[in-house]
């Protein structure tokens, strides 16, 4: 009965993937994709993986959703653009990738025996650092040289989005995500919404301690607060020149590496808590984390200056 | 079967379906939408790696799972640059099957 | 919207108060009570405050409580009606709909009040509110055209405005 | 007591899904968008309420009662605004392609 659900989900998760690659209107293609992001977070949930379902849902269907959609709008419309070229190329392509998913799957089917694991070991790490979310302590103990140079990675691609600005607009606004006519509706939503997503942000933040949540769940939250202000024409984006957002984008991963470089003098290493300390500095941590991460989610979406600064 | 097997073979054929989009897509937009399809695809192996190692009282693996979440939010950034990459390829003239972009109604000063 | 300004900041301190103290609600419903997770709530409580008092500052009318909780309660009632009526509609062979857009002149004046209005129609049996046209009527899709749709929303809308204080304010 | 408890919830749950249904093949056999956007937001609207309805008495505590009733509230919100703006954009011809 159960395996009659996971069964369901299955074949629409691959209904919907195959519309993203076969529909000919592209936006057709992205609400696809979107939908897909969503049944995925569905099936987080049916392998018992709150936090990744949450990230899903929030990251991988929301905020990826909305980029690719923004790309839409921007792109004047093309009637056939789902055209694939000729059907002897699709049949060769698709036995190639036929093959390759067979072998994916021939892994599924012969899993190795006993099935590795690495929980013992991030169970014996968390009476260490006192946190009840084993996700959140891989994430910021275990293996917290990867959370670090993933906070680096997203900089970084902030700072390429901006690159991409013309000379002429370097540090300006990005454009404008007001929607193209004016709504009262969404005027409506961006006044009522944000002040109780900036808690539930928060919450998120906060509980994701000892329970699913985190930093990327509520900073995302937060960045969709700010961007549907945005979009609803309620405040402008920044000038990507700012000092004060600058620090914002800085904030969190600064921290990150001065808590990890602290580790060398206080405890064993580079990222080691000090013992008993080690729960309060992965809360603040997280906080700055989560401003950065939710500044610098925004101003991806936003895209890079196109307008002067202003003199 | 149990359902991580079948999410498994799930994750399979998400990769299969994301690479063929990804090799014969003559756009850009629709190659890297196929490109977040074979990373739906890899990341849902790692869930099922994840509930296979359900073991010492956890529900699953942590470890794959803190992996995944890290890795949703890099193919995210590298969607966003990608897609920012595209448009200014555009805007500055280069020749794709999308054709030029609107110009936006504020880039004037 | 806002009257004289002097009312307004008269008015701005209890309804600060209020807002803060539904947010630490809230933040309790999310987190459950322990005192401990105040550390945290009361700072998001506070910077919720903030965003809210930015985007929503306060009006220089008072709101009758008691008469917004009275169109509140009518809510869950309104949505089974709704409901009803759509699955009604849906399910029977013949399917019957006269769908239709109706014209709705409102005194509700523009603005925060208005959308809420709209909202709250939304919700209600059988119209969807899809725009204003020139002159500022709203026009509001319906299933049926031969409801009293407008006798019916006038009704709404002076339960409504009883709750936002306008029935004796003027 | 708990008996009687559960068939509530067993009969509010089940009236839910039957609206989630009934919307569901709305959806499918209204003739346009607009009609469409009317099943789903009624008649989903009141099957999430009666699940929630339904699960109150099952909840361990009030704090995740109320928690249940604090997310019918945003969905609430957020129907009625995202079925405003879907119907404004279909209203103006978007909806057509």
């Amino acid at each position: 009965m159960s395996l009659a659900v996971d069964l369901v989900m299955v074949l629409l998760i691959l209904t919907a993937a195959v519309w993203t690659i076969l529909a000919r209107d592209r936006r057709d293609a992205v609400i696809a994709f979107i939908v897909l992001g969503l049944l995925l977070s569905l099936v987080w949930m049916r392998l018992l993986a709150v936090d990744v379902a949450l990230t899903e849902a929030a990251v991988g269907g929301g905020a990826t959703g909305l980029v690719l959609l923004r790309a839409c709008a921007r792109l004047l419309p093309v009637e056939a653009d789902g055209a694939l070229p000729g059907l002897r190329l699709q049949v060769a392509v698709g036995v190639l990738c036929a093959v390759v998913g067979a072998c994916l799957a021939a892994v599924i089917l012969s899993p190795p025996e006993p099935a590795p694991s690495l929980a013992p070991a991030v169970a014996a790490h968390m009476e260490d650092v006192g946190l009840k979310n084993p996700v959140t302590v891989v994430l910021l103990a275990y293996r917290a040289l990867d959370t670090l140079l993933e906070k680096v990675v997203l900089v970084l691609g902030l700072i390429g989005v901006w690159a991409l600005a013309p000379d002429l607009f370097w540090g300006g606004r990005p454009a404008s995500l007001r929607a193209a006519v004016p709504s009262g509706t969404l005027t409506f939503l961006a006044r009522v919404l944000p002040p109780i997503g900036v808690l539930i942000g928060i919450y998120l933040v906060w509980n994701g301690a000892d329970h699913p949540g985190g930093t990327f769940q509520g900073g995302t939250v937060l960045a969709a607060m700010w961007l549907l202000v945005m979009m609803a024409d309620l405040g402008d984006p920044p000038e990507t020149r700012a000092l004060r957002l600058r620090r914002l984008v800085a904030v969190g991963p600064a921290l990150f590496i001065a808590v990890g470089l602290a580790g060398f003098g206080m405890a064993d290493g580079f990222l080691s808590y000090p013992p008993g300390y080690a729960k309060p500095i992965i809360v603040a941590v997280e906080v700055a984390l989560a401003l950065s991460i939710a500044v610098i989610l925004g101003l991806m979406v936003a895209g890079p200056a196109a307008k002067e600064p202003d003199q | 079967m149990t359902p991580a097997t079948l999410y498994g073979l799930c994750a399979a054929a998400l990769v299969a379906i994301g690479l063929f989009g990804l090799i014969l897509h003559p756009s850009p937009l629709r190659k890297v939408i196929s490109f977040n399809l074979v990373g739906s695809g890899t990341f849902l192996f790692f869930g099922v790696a994840a509930r296979r190692g359900a073991v010492a009282g956890f529900l699953g693996d942590p470890v794959p799972q803190a992996m995944v979440i890290t890795g949703i939010v890099v193919a995210f950034a590298a969607t966003a640059l990608a897609v920012a990459l595209l448009l200014r390829m555009l805007e500055s003239g280069a020749p794709t099957v999308d054709g030029p972009p609107e110009q936006p109604d504020d880039l004037s000063p | 919207m806002a009257a004289s300004g002097r009312s307004t900041t008269r008015a701005a301190v209890p309804g600060t108060v209020v807002r803060f103290l539904l947010f630490l609600l809230l933040w309790g419903i999310l987190i459950g009570p322990a005192p401990a997770n105040l550390v945290a709530g009361l700072p998001a409580a506070a910077l919720a405050c903030w965003v809210s008092l930015w985007l929503l500052p306060p009006f220089g009318q008072t709101l009758s409580l008691s008469a917004l909780l009275a169109v509140l309660v009518r809510l869950p009632g309104q949505s089974l009606i709704a409901g009803l009526d759509v699955a009604r509609r849906a399910l029977s062979p013949a399917m019957p709909l006269r769908p239709g857009i109706v014209a709705y002149r409102t005194d509700i004046p523009p603005g925060l009040e208005r959308d809420a209005f709209r909202a709250l129609m939304s919700l209600q049996p059988g119209t969807l509110p899809v725009g204003e046209d020139a002159d500022g009527a709203l026009l509001i899709h319906c299933l049926d055209v031969d409801q009293p749709v407008t006798h019916q929303l006038a009704l709404e809308e002076a339960r409504f405005r009883r709750g936002t204080g306008k029935g004796s304010h003027g | 007591m708990s008996l009687l408890l559960d068939l509530f919830t067993i009969v509010a749950v089940s009236g839910g899904l039957f609206f989630f249904l009934a919307g569901t093949v709305g959806l499918l056999r209204f003739p346009d968008t607009l009609t469409r956007l009317h099943a789903l937001t009624k008649a989903d609207n009141l099957g999430l309420g009666l699940i929630v309805l339904g699960l109150l008495p099952q909840c361990p505590d009030i704090v995740s009662a109320l928690k249940l009733v604090a997310i019918w509230a945003l969905v609430q919100l957020g129907g009625a605004t995202a079925s405003q703006l879907i119907a404004e954009f279909a209203r103006r011809g978007g909806g057509e392609r």
